[in-house]
């Protein structure tokens, strides 16, 4: 097994647990964690890929993972002020409650 | 002969590595680096807290401690051994692991940032690219141990204590990251140790501190007191602000859990006074060209023990903010004024040496420092009052 | 496959798993933030030593405190009583499953045809911020706005209504 | 960053809340709690950190003081008002000694009025100055200015040692004058003291006066109202601070008050500020009131010499005595049926009343208010519970 391809197989792990915690759970937190991970997964298959890549010195892997750490962090912080406005609004975080588009 | 002197630790390792086998090198490397921080700086600790004791004891017409040791010097060892067997108390309710956690995690991450510190010339446990950046990203760890140990404890007071320190911390790690930008701007690198190199150069006798320029000092400033605010220092002790909340987020701590907490704080109160030192205060330079002999170690030490002497002394002076105040002065003055002065430092950088650079950029500075603290005081109507007497 | 990946591996892991595992949300978010570490980690162990210490920056200095504090204002923390239905619970587990089965023989599949240049691209933070400035400038723009916007859009989101007008 | 301060606090599972029944965090200030200047605990329901509802609990110090007076003979009383406001017990004798004294028509000498206003005045010099200083220690200044404070209290307790042997529970005053003639030489060293004090208060002043933090955290906090103080019934710097004159020396001018200028300094606010800048100020007046007695005070005898102390047995009747103490107006009210004790003993004690508003000024505000609101009423748990 070449070094790139376990990063690539640790990367689809880490993909599929945070597919799996995003489709068991229910509480909307976890889910938005789940989804990160798998940003996360990406991110690491871009840095495998740069790093061990025919051209490392354009270092498009790792601009592309910078940006992408700052979109999560944009979309972890939008996430949870609308989990928040959601509990503010039907007292629960629970995905199932959050039935109605009824204001 | 002062040459040797100033690089003895350097030599010291490099006779001893000369005895090591080739594979172990890179172990035995490490060990020999880290050790010496894991040791001299609990020391400082220690000394610290003597110093602390009987500084405060100063101000406040008493004596401090002075029964163990001469002069009470040996106080920190009765303290110690006090701690290590004073019974562990863990709240019923309380969640074991991560209240055990807590300390550990506090203590690690203060000790981790001590790898990219250069405290001597080549002097450096690891030259990292991004030192600075590491030294940030560790630090905010600290964070989550705070939250750590206030969630974990059960307990009313922890938590309202570990909010409080989280939004702190939150809110001063941005002015502390942003007034440390100006350094990096000038430097043009992220290593500690390039930017105490280009520091440790002489004009004459003058070094070329970034504090000796006016953006460089004004970050220097923002940069103390947000450094005080993220060690929980006086007049930024509302997290443990022992009136209001006894003890904030380490309430339910005892014995050497407790005084693992205290050791962390301390260690990051010396971690980024050390920060300041490297980035705005020359490092191990000396301040005057003629004053190189001194051991370069020497000098980072006793920069260290000024600012800690400054923190002291804050702490023996001020009263304590409340947390609205604290949160505006971070928000409506620290931050602003820290983005206009990386636009001072970038305009300091464009034009050409002399007199009107330095005019131009102090006058950017000293007009949004008065424009902002009448913003941050429009909406209070303190005032110095005078009183009327009945007849 | 030194084995400082594999235990860094191992690490990730497990924390990533607990996060997606564990009851208690508190419990979740502190072991996702020991994943995320050891996502760092690896990236330095990649020589991306700027995104490594940027992701420990991000989310362990505030995604982590954000999620935190978003627990402890929906009073989230205590342990969750009402997991939905097993069937539920085991389809979502077998999707991910098949997910990772397929992207498995993809890649060992795929292996011979993978580059395997191993020499260490050195790179420093000056490299990409001279990147940043001329040849990403354009993305670095967009991403300003895209954190501006988010920053504004997460502030409005979470004031609350009743406190505005009250 | 509404996210970060605008925050209500959830809480973890355990015994401490029951999840989502409200909103509200209760926090159980005390009576353990640094803050609460002994043994008082308030029940504070917070949102956030703010207040919106605040509930006094005392009574952890209830020790039966009325009832035990009644079954005590009137000279046996007098140690016990030690007790009532244990850091002036001087003024505590005072108000008692002139109930007992207006109850039988008692007439006090000069000299041992001079020496009760000499002494009053000490105490409340001391009162006054520990306040501040515990103030300050509320506010968080690391006790700086609670150890200069305490330095120049400490000069005036050895003034009450060498006079009445006792530092704190002085047993001083006697109805008909006082115990004991001040000794040879006290006169001067109470004149040192009070000629080095002044130069405590710049210190003081100087120090934390106009200090911006200061200035923040107590102006505009814990407002009481001039109409509120008045139906309250606040007395002494509480209500002075609200701009109400009410000074007992000036209202009754019982004892010699009347043959002493002093100026009595009013607030406008009645916040925080101007109950610590009031009892700085009153501090400077006292001292006036010092100096003049310290020049004025005549030799003579310090008790009426017809007085009888032991088997004291006032006729049937009632009288209430009070005083200007430091905290307030200290009443005694007794009733005598013509036996050695008194039939009904009543104390109106100071700190108890001004006590009344705290949930009026702690509505709406952060814990840390709280502590320093508290802070600023001055309050002494013996005589707040007796």
């Amino acid at each position: 097994m070449s070094p790139l391809s376990g990063y690539l197989l640790l990367s689809a792990l880490l993909f599929s647990i945070g597919l799996a915690g995003a489709l068991t759970r229910r509480n909307a937190i976890l889910v938005l964690i789940g989804i990160e991970l798998m940003l996360n997964a990406a991110n690491l298959n871009f840095i495998a890929f740069w790093r061990y890549g025919p051209n490392p010195a354009a270092l498009t892997g790792v601009m592309f993972t910078i940006f992408s750490i700052s979109v999560a962090a944009a979309e972890a912080a939008v996430g949870l002020s609308i989990i928040l406005a959601v509990y503010r609004h039907s007292k629960s975080i629970n995905l199932d409650a959050m039935n109605s588009m009824k204001g | 002969m002062p040459e040797i002197i100033d690089q003895i630790f350097v030599l010291l390792k490099h006779w001893l590595m000369g005895y090591v086998p080739s594979l172990l090198k890179p172990v035995v490397s490490a060990i020999l680096s880290v050790v010496p921080v894991l040791l001299a700086f609990p020391l400082l600790f220690a000394i610290t807290t003597v110093l602390e004791r009987k500084g405060l004891g100063r101000m406040q017409n008493r004596y401090g401690p002075n029964r163990v040791g001469p002069f009470g010097f040996l106080q920190p060892m009765a303290d110690g051994i006090k701690s290590l067997t004073k019974e562990d108390i863990i709240p019923r309710t309380a969640d074991h692991l991560v209240h055990l956690l807590a300390p550990v995690v506090i203590v690690i991450a203060s000790f981790l940032v001590y790898a990219v510190l250069p405290i001597g010339r080549n002097m450096v446990i690891a030259n990292l690219n991004a030192g600075v950046l590491f030294f940030f990203a560790v630090g905010s760890m600290v964070e989550l141990s705070v939250f750590m140990a206030g969630w974990s404890s059960r307990s009313k007071y922890s938590l309202l204590g570990a909010m409080r320190a989280i939004a702190q911390m939150i809110s001063y790690e941005i002015p502390l990251v942003l007034a440390s930008i100006v350094v990096i701007m000038a430097a043009g690198s992220l290593s500690t140790v390039t930017i105490v190199n280009l520091q440790a150069t002489y004009t004459g006798i003058f070094p070329h501190w970034y504090v000796f320029t006016p953006w460089g000092l004004t970050g220097f400033i923002i940069f103390m007191i947000a450094a005080t605010a993220e060690s929980n220092r006086c007049p930024f002790d509302l997290p443990e602000g022992e009136s209001e909340i006894i003890a904030g987020y380490y309430i339910e701590y005892s014995g050497f859990k407790f005084a693992l907490f205290f050791l962390g704080e301390y260690l990051g109160m010396f971690a980024t006074s050390a920060m300041a030192i490297t980035l705005f205060l020359g490092g191990w330079a000396a301040p005057f060209s003629f004053l190189t002999w001194i051991p370069s170690y020497v000098w980072f030490f006793a920069k260290l023990l000024a600012l800690i002497c400054a923190f002291i002394w804050i702490r023996g002076t001020l009263p304590r903010l409340r947390m609205d105040q604290l949160m505006n002065f971070a928000w409506k003055f620290m931050l602003p004024l820290s983005l206009i002065n990386i636009f001072a430092a970038g305009v300091w950088h464009y034009m050409p040496a002399g007199a009107s650079r330095w005019l131009v950029v102090t006058l950017v500075i000293a007009v949004a420092c008065v424009l902002l603290s009448r913003g941050l005081r429009r909406n209070q109507w303190f005032h110095v009052r005078t009183y009327r007497f009945a007849s | 496959m030194t084995i400082s990946f594999f235990i860094i591996a191992a690490i990730t892991i497990v924390g990533t798993a607990a996060a997606m595992s564990l009851k208690n949300l508190v419990h979740c978010v502190l072991s996702l933030t020991l994943g995320l570490v050891g996502l760092a980690l690896l990236f330095l162990l990649l020589g991306a030593q700027f995104v490594g210490f940027t992701q420990i920056l991000v989310y362990v200095g505030a995604v982590a405190i954000l999620a935190v504090f978003a627990i402890m204002m929906t009073r989230s923390a205590e342990p969750m009583t009402n997991l939905p239905p097993a069937s539920f619970r085991l389809s979502g587990v077998l999707i991910a499953a098949t997910v990772f089965a397929v992207l498995a023989w993809a890649i060992s599949s795929a292996t011979r045809s993978l580059p395997s240049q191993s020499s260490q691209p050195e790179v420093s933070v000056n490299q990409i911020g001279v990147a940043l400035m001329h040849q990403f400038v354009l993305p670095l723009e967009v991403i300003g706005v895209l954190l501006t916007a988010a920053l504004v859009g997460a502030a409005i989101l979470a004031m609350d209504e009743t406190g505005a007008s009250r | 960053m509404s996210v970060l301060t605008e925050s209500t606090i959830a809480l973890s599972s355990g015994p401490v809340t029951d999840p989502g029944a409200s909103q509200l965090l209760e926090v159980s200030m005390g009576p353990q709690h640094p803050s609460t200047h002994g043994v008082f605990r308030m029940d504070v329901s917070l949102d956030g950190e703010q207040v919106v509802k605040l509930k006094p609990v005392f009574g952890y110090l209830h020790r039966n003081h009325e009832k035990i007076a009644e079954n005590e003979s009137y000279l046996g009383c007098m140690p016990y008002t030690d007790r009532l406001d244990y850091i002036c017990s001087i003024t505590n004798n005072w108000a008692y000694a002139l109930a007992v004294e207006t109850l039988a028509g008692i007439k006090v000498p000069e000299r041992a009025e001079y020496l009760r206003v000499i002494t009053g005045e000490l105490t409340r010099l001391q009162n006054h100055a520990s306040l501040v200083g515990f103030l300050m220690q509320d506010m968080g200044a690391s006790g700086t200015p609670l150890m200069y404070a305490f330095r120049e209290r400490e000069k005036i307790l050895d003034l009450f040692e060498a006079l009445t042997g006792a530092r704190m529970m002085c047993n001083y005053m006697r109805f008909g004058g006082c115990r004991v003639d001040a000794p040879a030489g006290w006169l001067q060293q109470a004149q040192k003291v009070i000629d080095a004090f002044p130069k405590f208060l710049d210190e003081f002043e100087s120090l934390l006066r106009t200090n911006e933090i200061l200035m923040a955290r107590t102006q505009g906090v814990g407002r009481v109202s001039k109409e509120l103080a008045i139906n309250a019934g606040l007395t002494g710097p509480m209500a002075r601070a609200s701009g109400v004159n009410y000074d007992l020396r000036k209202v009754d001018s019982y004892g010699i008050y009347d043959r002493f200028s002093f100026r009595v300094p009013l607030g406008e606010f009645g916040d925080v500020y101007d109950r610590y800048m009031i009892r700085l100020l009153e501090m400077r007046e006292s001292l006036e009131i010092l100096k003049q007695a310290m020049r004025e005070i005549p030799a003579g005898p310090i008790m009426d010499p017809g007085t009888k102390i032991r088997g004291f047995r006032p006729k049937a009747g009632e009288a209430y005595g009070r005083i200007e103490a430091p905290k307030g107006e200290l009443g005694f009210y007794l009733i005598s049926d013509g036996t050695g004790n008194p039939y009904r003993f009543r104390v109106r004690p100071p700190s108890l009343i001004n006590l009344t508003v705290l949930e009026d000024m702690c509505l709406g505000r952060n814990v840390a208010d709280i502590v320093i609101i508290l802070g600023s009423v001055d309050i002494v748990l013996g005589e707040v519970d007796r």
